[in-house]
C-alpha cells in the first residue's frame, strides 16, 4: 500500500529540511598523521620496554638465567631466517584460526540458546564459567582418547577451551540488552530467531566482540598445550617449539618464541580493534576514551 | 493483511477493549498501583486521544495494549487485529541507519526487498527526512529521531496503532504537518488509534473522542467527544475552546484528588 | 622424517579384511626413544614393513598421553616407559597391551647439590622427579626407603619429594637453587651436573649388571593377533634400528638429532646429546626383571596396586627374529 | 542556598503525585519456588549428564580408559572422606582468592589508565590481547627465577594470567560508555578521578564484572598451571592432585578432580550471578532473558 | 560558589557569548552544516528563549555553549561562570535512584552530606517527586525522569542555565507549576537562561527575548522582545498575541528559505 503524502505543507516544509553539504575538505590530509599517531607510543612502548630490559640485564640481576635483550633478538632474528620458525607460525595460526572458527560457531550456538531459555541458563549457564576454569591441559586426554595423536585432537583442546568464554561474551551481552530495544522488536513483530538476528544480536554485538577477544585468548592457551602434547610429524608448532626450549632450558629461544606469540596476539587484537572501532562508530560512542 | 480498507466482516466490536486493568509495579512495600480498573474501548476505525498527568499510566497502558507487559488483574484484546506502537522515546536500533530502522519492520513482515526499499522512501520523504536516511540515530537530533520513529510505525501496516506522545519534541510547523499527515493515513488506512499527548489542544485537534485519566492510580476520570469538522487547526477558535473546557475538567479533577 | 602418511585416521587394529594396514606407532621425542628416531630416519622401519603397511607416527611430550592414547584404541604400538606399560597393563586388566620387545636401557641419575656427599645428608632437603609414580620417582623413593628415609607422596617425611614438570623446570630451579637436586632421566641429570650438581647415585649402579629397562616397544593385543607379521617388520625395524646405533653411535646420534629436528623444530645441544647416549644403552632386551622389581619398587613405596605382570611380554615373534639373526634371544 | 518552592500550585498539584501504596503482599511467599526454579533445571541436567555418561561407558566406548561414572564418583567419594583433599581445595581457593584479589587491583588500574588516556592506549592496548594469549605455562619459569618455588611464584602466575583479562573488561566496558551520560557527568563538574569513580566505573561494571568472570577463569589456568610445577611442602593442591592423577593415567581420580575444579567453578559463577543480578535489577535490565 | 545573588563586579558583559559561531559535522562528502555564523549573546540574569524547527542545531548550539564540544569556527564564553546543562533526553544515570542522580552534582562540587541531604528532598519536593526519591530511572514514567533531570540541573548552583526542551514531557499543569518554579529561582538566583523550546506560547511565558533559529544550517534570523509584566499566563491573550506574531514569522522564514 503506497502512502501518500499531503503535497502543499511539505512544499513548504521542505527548505526546513534540506541539506547543506559542506565543500569536500582535505579528507585524506590525516591518514598519514593517524598512523604515526597509533605508531609512536607503541615504538616508544617497545624502545622503553628494551631499555629497561637491558638495564635490568646490565645490573646482573638472574644474568645467569635471565638472557639479555642482545642474546635474544639475535636469537629471533636468527629464527626468523629459517623456514622452520614461518612453517610453524603457519601451523600454528592456522589450527588457530580453524578452531576459533569452530568455537565461534559451536560458542555462539550454545551462548544464543543459554541466554534466550530461562531453564537451560539455571541449568548450565554456571557451567559455562566453570569450563573455562578448567585448565586446558584436562582436556588434553579426552581429545587423545576421542582423536588420538591428531590435528583434531588440537582443535578439540582449542574448541573446548575458546567456546565457552564465547558463549558466556553472549550471555553478558544479552543480560544487559536495553530492554527498550527488545521491546521495540517485539512490536514490530520480531520473534525468536528474528528477533536474535536483528535486535538482540546486533545490540550485544559490543559484548559479543569482547568474548570473542576473550575466546581466542583462551583458545590460544588450548592450542599451546595441545600442540605441546600432541606433535604432529613434518608440522613443526610454536607449542613444540616453546616447550622444546624450555625443556632445554633456552630461554634465549624460548623468549624468542614468546615474542613471536605476543607479536600474532597484537596483530590480532589490532584487527579486533578495526571490528570495535567499527562498531563503536556506528553506535556513536568512538569519542569515549577522550579524557 | 487486509488491504481493503472497509471494515473487516470478521471483526466485530471495539479495536481495543480494555476491560478493568489493573497494574501494580512491584511487591510489598513499595508497591505501586499504575493503573485502577481502567476501562476503555476504541471502535474500529475510531482516533482516541488520552490525556492525563505526568505518571498516571498512559504509557503503561499502551504497553499493556500491545501485549508487552501483563495486566495485574482485567483483560484487555485487540480481537487479534495487528498492533503497532510508537514509544514516548523514540526506542530505535543504534546500530541501524534512519532508512534501515524504519526499513525493520517490513523486514519482520517478509515485504521484500525492492518494494521495502520503495515503502523506505516514502515513509522518510513523509515525515521530511529524505536526506536522512543514511544516518545513524546518533547523528539526528531529537525531533529527527522521533519523526524516524513515526516512520518505522507507521511502516508496520497495523490496524490499530498505540501512539505515545510521538511529537513532543517537534517544533509547531513540523507537527501540523505530521497533523495531516496522520490523519491521512488514519482516514485511508481505517487506522484505530490511541494517541497519547500532553498537548490538549493536539488532542482535541485529533481525536474523536479525549478520554482524561486521573493522576495516580489512573482511572478514567472523563469523556469529551470532538464532533467538529475537520480537518481541524490548532489554533481555530473551537480547538482552543473545547481545550479550555478539558483545562478546567482536568484542573477540577485534580484539586478534589489532591483533597 | 621419512615415514608419515596423515592420510585417514586410520583403524588399522581391526585390520578390516583389507590387504593394506595401516600401523600407528607412538613415541615420545626424546632420546631415550632413538629407537624410534633413528629407526625412522634412516627408514628401518618402513623398509621391514614393507609396502602393504602404511606407517603413521604419532608423537608425544609424555607416556601418560600415550598410555591413554593405546587404552583409547587410537595406537596400535608404541615406544614407551616401563610405567606406562605397567599402567597400560594394570588399567586393562592384561587385555589392551603386550610388550614385545625393550628397546632402551639406563640413563637416569641422582645429581645433588655439591655438597652433599652421603645419602644421610639428603635428610631434610628437597628433590626433584620427573612425575608422581614415574620411574625415577619410585626409584628415589624405594632408594631413600631402603636407607632409612621416609617420603611422603605429598612431599612430607625426612626427604621431601616433589614431581616437578615439565623436567627443565626442575633443572631451573635447581640452577637457582629452590632444590638440592633431583632423580632425573637424560640429559636432565647432565645438564644439573653441568649447572655444578654431583651425581650422587647412578641408577645404573643399583640393577644387577648395571641393566634396567628405560623404554619398552608395546602392541595392542588387538593388532597383534590381527596382524602378527606387521608386528614382526616392526620388530626388524627396531632391531636394525638398535643395531645401527650400537655400530654407529655417532652418526646414530646425528639420524636421531635430525629426526628431533623435524619433530621438535629444533634438535638437542650437542653436548646433552653426547651425554644422552652415553648414559643410555640401546637394547632389543626388555630386562624383564627390573620391570618386575620395579612394579615391585613401586608397590612397596605405594603408588601401585599390587599387580601381576604374568603374560605382560610376547617375546616370541622377537626371538624368532634375534634367532633368525643370530643373537642371544631374551627371556621374560 | 535554599529553595523555596511557591506553596499553592504545589499544594494543588500534590494530589497529581500521591504515591499509592498496595497493601504488602504475600512477600516471602516465593523463596521456596525461587529456589526450587533455580534448582531444578540444574539437577536435571546432572542427572541427564550421569545418564549419558552411563550410557556410554555401558556402551563399551572406549571403557579400557574411561571410566564409569560408579568408579569415579565412588573415588571422588573416598577422596571426600579424606583431609587431603578438603586441604588441597582450601590451599588451592586461598591461593586462588589472594591471586585474583591482587589481580583485581592490577588489572583495575591498568585497565583505568589505558582506557582513558589515548597514547597508553596506543602503545600497550593490544598488549594486554597479546598477555592474554600466552598460555599460563610461559610465566612459571619467570615466576621461579623471580621468587624461587614459593607461593608468591604461584600468584604471580595467577595475576599475570588474570590481570590482563580484568583490565581488556574495563576497557571493552568504556570503550561503550554511553556519551550522554559521560557528558552528563562532566557538565556536572566531574572530572578525572571523580568522573571515573562516579560515571565511568558505575556505566561499565556490566562489562567489568564480565572481565572479572574471565579473570577469574584466567587466574585459575595459571593457578593449577603453577601448582604443578611449584610445589610447596605440606600444601596439597588441586593441581599436584590433577597432574599426579593424570600422571599415574587415573583418570578416575583426574575425572573426581575436575569435577571438584567444576564444582568449585560453578559456585563461584552463583556468587557472580548474584552481583551480576542485583546490577541487572538495578538498571532494569533484569527481565531480559524471558523470551 | 558566589551565594551573593548581586551581579558579581568582576564578570562585565554578557553572560554568554556566541560569536560567529559555525559547527560542521564529519567531513567531505557526508558534512553536515549544522550552525553557520551565530552570534547570540545573553545579558547577565536574562532569560533567553531559543526557537527553532527540529534539526537546526538548537541542542548542539547549548552544548557548545556547555562546551561538550568544540565550534568549527567562531567564539565562545560564558566569562568563566558555572554553567548547568539540562539535556534533551533525561540522561539520568540508571545505575543511581532519583534522589542519588540529583544528589550527584552536589557530590561533585563538594557539599558536605547531611546538607546534600537536605538539599535533594528540597529539589525533589519542588519537583513534586518526593515520594519517588529512592525509585530508579527505569521505574519512572518519562515526565518523571524529566522533573528528576531539571531537579539534577537546578542542584548545580550555577549562573548560566542551559536547557533543552526541559518541559516537552509534561502534561500541561505540571509545566504550569514548573513555569513558576523556574522563573522563582530564576529570579531569586539572578540566573542568566538560555531556554530552548518548540511551544511559542512557553517561550513568550518565560522569556525576556525570543530569538528565532532558522532551520539547517541555524542561522539566527529573528528576536522578539517580550516586555510584558511576569508572571504572565501560557494561556494568557498577551502570550497568545505575540505567539502567533512569532509563528507566522517563522512560517514567512520557512516559506522563503524553501524556496
Ligand atoms: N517498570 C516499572 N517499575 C516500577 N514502576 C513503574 C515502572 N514503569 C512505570 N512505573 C510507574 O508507573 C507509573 C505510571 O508510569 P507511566 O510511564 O505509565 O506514566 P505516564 O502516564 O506515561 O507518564 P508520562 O506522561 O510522564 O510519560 C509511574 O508512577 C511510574 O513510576
Ligand atoms: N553527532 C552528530 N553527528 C552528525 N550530525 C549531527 C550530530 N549531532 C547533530 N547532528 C546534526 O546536526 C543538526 C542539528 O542537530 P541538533 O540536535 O542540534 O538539532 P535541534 O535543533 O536540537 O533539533 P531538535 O529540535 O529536533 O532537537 C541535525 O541535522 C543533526 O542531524
Ligand atoms: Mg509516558
Ligand atoms: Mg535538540
Amino acid at each position: 500500500m503506497a502512502i501518500e503524502t499531503p503535497q502543499e505543507p511539505a512544499a513548504a516544509l521542505a527548505g526546513l529540511d534540506q541539506l547543506e553539504l559542506a565543500p569536500p575538505q582535505q579528507a585524506k590530509r590525516h591518514i598519514l598523521a593517524k598512523t604515526w599517531a597509533a605508531a609512536w607510543p607503541k615504538l616508544l612502548a617497545l624502545v622503553l620496554a628494551l631499555v629497561i630490559w637491558q638495564l635490568v640485564y646490565l645490573s646482573g640481576f638472574k644474568s645467569a638465567i635471565l638472557p639479555g635483550p642482545a642474546t635474544t633478538l639475535t636469537d629471533l632474528w636468527h629464527q626468523l631466517h629459517h623456514a622452520q620458525l614461518w612453517s610453524a607460525i603457519g601451523t600454528t595460526l592456522r589450527r588457530a584460526v580453524i578452531g576459533f572458527a569452530l568455537a565461534l560457531v559451536i560458542g555462539t550456538v550454545v551462548g544464543a540458546l543459554v541466554s534466550r531459555i530461562r531453564p537451560l541458563r539455571a541449568a548450565v549457564g554456571s557451567l559455562i564459567t566453570a569450563l573455562q576454569t578448567l585448565p586446558s591441559i584436562v582436556w588434553v586426554p579426552f581429545a587423545i582418547i576421542l582423536f588420538g595423536a591428531t590435528t583434531t585432537a588440537i582443535l578439540f583442546v582449542v574448541v573446548m577451551t575458546a567456546a565457552p568464554a564465547i558463549a558466556n561474551g553472549l550471555i553478558a551481552g544479552a543480560d544487559f540488552l536495553p530492554p527498550l530495544l527488545l521491546r521495540a522488536g517485539k512490536t514490530m513483530g520480531l520473534r525468536r530467531v528474528s528477533l536474535y538476528r536483528h535486535v538482540i544480536m546486533p545490540a550485544t554485538l559490543p559484548a559479543f566482540v569482547t568474548g570473542l577477544k576473550q575466546g581466542w585468548a583462551f583458545g590460544w592457551h588450548g592450542l599451546i598445550a595441545g600442540e605441546v602434547v600432541v606433535i604432529i610429524l613434518g608440522q613443526p608448532s610454536l607449542g613444540v617449539f616453546l616447550s622444546n626450549d624450555q625443556d632445554q632450558a633456552d630461554m634465549a629461544g624460548a623468549i624468542s618464541i614468546i615474542l613471536v606469540i605476543l607479536a600474532v596476539g597484537i596483530a590480532v587484537d589490532l584487527l579486533f580493534n578495526l571490528v570495535n572501532g567499527r562498531i563503536r562508530r556506528r553506535w556513536g560512542v568512538a569519542d569515549n576514551s577522550a579524557s | 493483511m487486509t488491504t481493503d480498507p472497509g471494515l473487516d466482516e470478521t471483526r466485530t466490536g471495539a479495536a481495543i477493549r480494555i476491560d478493568e486493568v489493573s497494574k501494580t509495579f512491584g511487591r510489598g512495600d513499595t508497591a505501586l498501583v499504575a493503573l485502577d480498573r481502567v476501562s476503555l474501548s476504541v471502535a474500529p476505525g475510531e482516533f482516541v486521544c488520552l490525556i492525563g498527568a505526568s505518571g498516571c499510566g498512559k504509557s503503561t497502558l499502551l504497553s499493556l495494549v500491545a501485549g508487552l507487559d501483563a495486566p495485574s488483574s482485567g483483560e484487555l484484546s485487540t480481537g487479534g487485529r495487528r498492533t503497532a506502537l510508537m514509544f514516548q522515546e523514540s526506542a530505535l536500533f543504534p546500530w541501524l541507519t534512519a532508512a534501515k530502522n524504519v526499513e525493520m519492520p517490513l523486514r519482520a513482515s517478509g515485504v521484500p526487498r525492492a518494494e521495502r526499499r520503495e515503502r523506505v522512501a516514502e515513509l522518510l520523504d513523509l515525515v521530511q527526512l529524505s536526506a536522512f536516511g543514511d544516518k545513524r540515530p546518533h547523528e539526528l537530533s531529537g525531533g529527527m529521531r522521533q519523526r524516524v520513529a513515526l516512520a518505522r510505525a507507521l511502516a508496520q501496516d497495523a490496524d490499530v496503532l498505540l501512539m505515545d506522545e510521538p511529537f513532543g519534541a517537534l517544533d509547531a510547523m513540523t507537527r501540523d504537518l505530521l497533523h495531516e499527515v496522520l490523519e491521512g493515513i488514519w482516514r485511508r488506512r481505517q487506522l484505530s488509534i490511541l494517541f497519547v499527548t500532553h498537548e490538549v489542544r493536539e488532542a482535541v485537534r485529533l481525536g474523536d473522542r479525549v478520554v482524561l485519566l486521573s493522576s495516580r492510580p489512573g482511572r478514567v476520570i472523563g469523556e469529551f467527544g470532538v464532533d467538529f469538522e475537520r480537518p481541524r487547526g490548532m489554533d481555530s477558535a473551537q480547538t482552543v475552546g473545547l481545550a479550555i473546557k478539558i483545562k478546567d475538567r482536568l484542573r477540577e479533577e485534580i484539586v478534589r484528588h489532591g483533597h | 622424517g621419512s615415514s608419515s602418511a596423515s592420510s585417514g585416521s586410520g583403524s588399522g587394529s581391526s585390520g578390516s579384511g583389507s590387504s593394506h594396514v595401516t600401523l600407528r606407532l607412538g613415541f615420545l621425542a626424546n632420546i631415550t626413544h632413538a629407537s624410534a628416531l633413528v629407526g625412522l630416519n634412516k627408514g628401518f622401519f618402513t623398509k621391514n614393513l614393507g609396502s602393504g603397511v602404511t606407517l603413521k607416527t604419532s608423537v608425544f611430550s609424555s607416556g601418560t598421553e600415550e598410555t591413554t592414547a593405546l587404552l583409547a584404541g587410537q595406537l596400535d604400538a608404541a615406544y614407551v616407559g616401563p610405567n606406562p606399560a605397567i599402567n597400560a597393563w594394570q588399567k586393562s586388566s592384561g587385555k589392551a597391551i603386550k610388550i614385545i620387545s625393550g628397546a632402551a636401557s639406563g640413563g637416569a641419575a641422582l645429581v645433588v647439590k655439591s655438597g652433599i656427599t652421603s645419602v644421610s645428608q639428603l635428610k631434610g632437603k628437597s628433590l626433584a622427579t620427573p612425575s608422581l609414580g614415574n620411574t625415577q620417582d619410585v626409584a628415589l623413593r624405594y632408594y631413600l626407603k631402603s636407607h632409612g628415609l621416609t617420603t611422603t607422596q605429598t612431599g612430607g617425611g625426612d626427604v621431601s619429594i616433589k614431581p616437578i614438570k615439565p623436567n627443565s623446570a626442575a633443572v631451573l630451579q635447581f640452577k637457582s637453587g629452590q632444590i638440592d637436586g633431583g632423580w632425573e632421566p637424560a640429559p636432565y641429570d647432565s645438564e644439573m651436573v653441568a649447572d655444578g650438581g654431583k651425581v650422587l647415585v647412578n641408577e645404573a649402579s643399583l640393577w644387577p649388571g648395571g641393566k634396567f629397562v628405560t623404554t619398552n616397544l608395546v602392541v595392542a593385543q588387538s593388532f597383534l593377533k590381527a596382524h602378527a607379521s606387521v608386528v614382526s617388520g616392526l620388530l626388524k625395524g627396531q632391531i636394525a634400528a638398535n643395531d645401527y646405533i650400537n655400530k654407529n653411535t655417532s652418526a646414530a646420534e646425528t639420524a636421531a638429532n635430525a629426526e628431533l629436528t623435524t619433530l621438535l623444530g629444533k634438535g638437542l645441544k650437542s653436548s646433552a646429546l653426547a651425554a644422552s647416549f652415553k648414559e643410555i644403552t640401546f637394547t632389543d632386551d626388555p630386562i624383564a626383571s627390573s620391570l618386575a622389581t620395579d612394579a615391585k619398587h613401586a608397590v612397596a613405596v605405594g603408588l601401585l596396586q599390587p599387580v601381576s605382570l604374568n603374560g605382560i611380554y610376547d617375546l616370541g615373534p622377537l626371538n624368532t627374529l634375534l634367532k633368525a639373526d643370530g643373537q642371544a634371544q631374551v627371556s621374560p
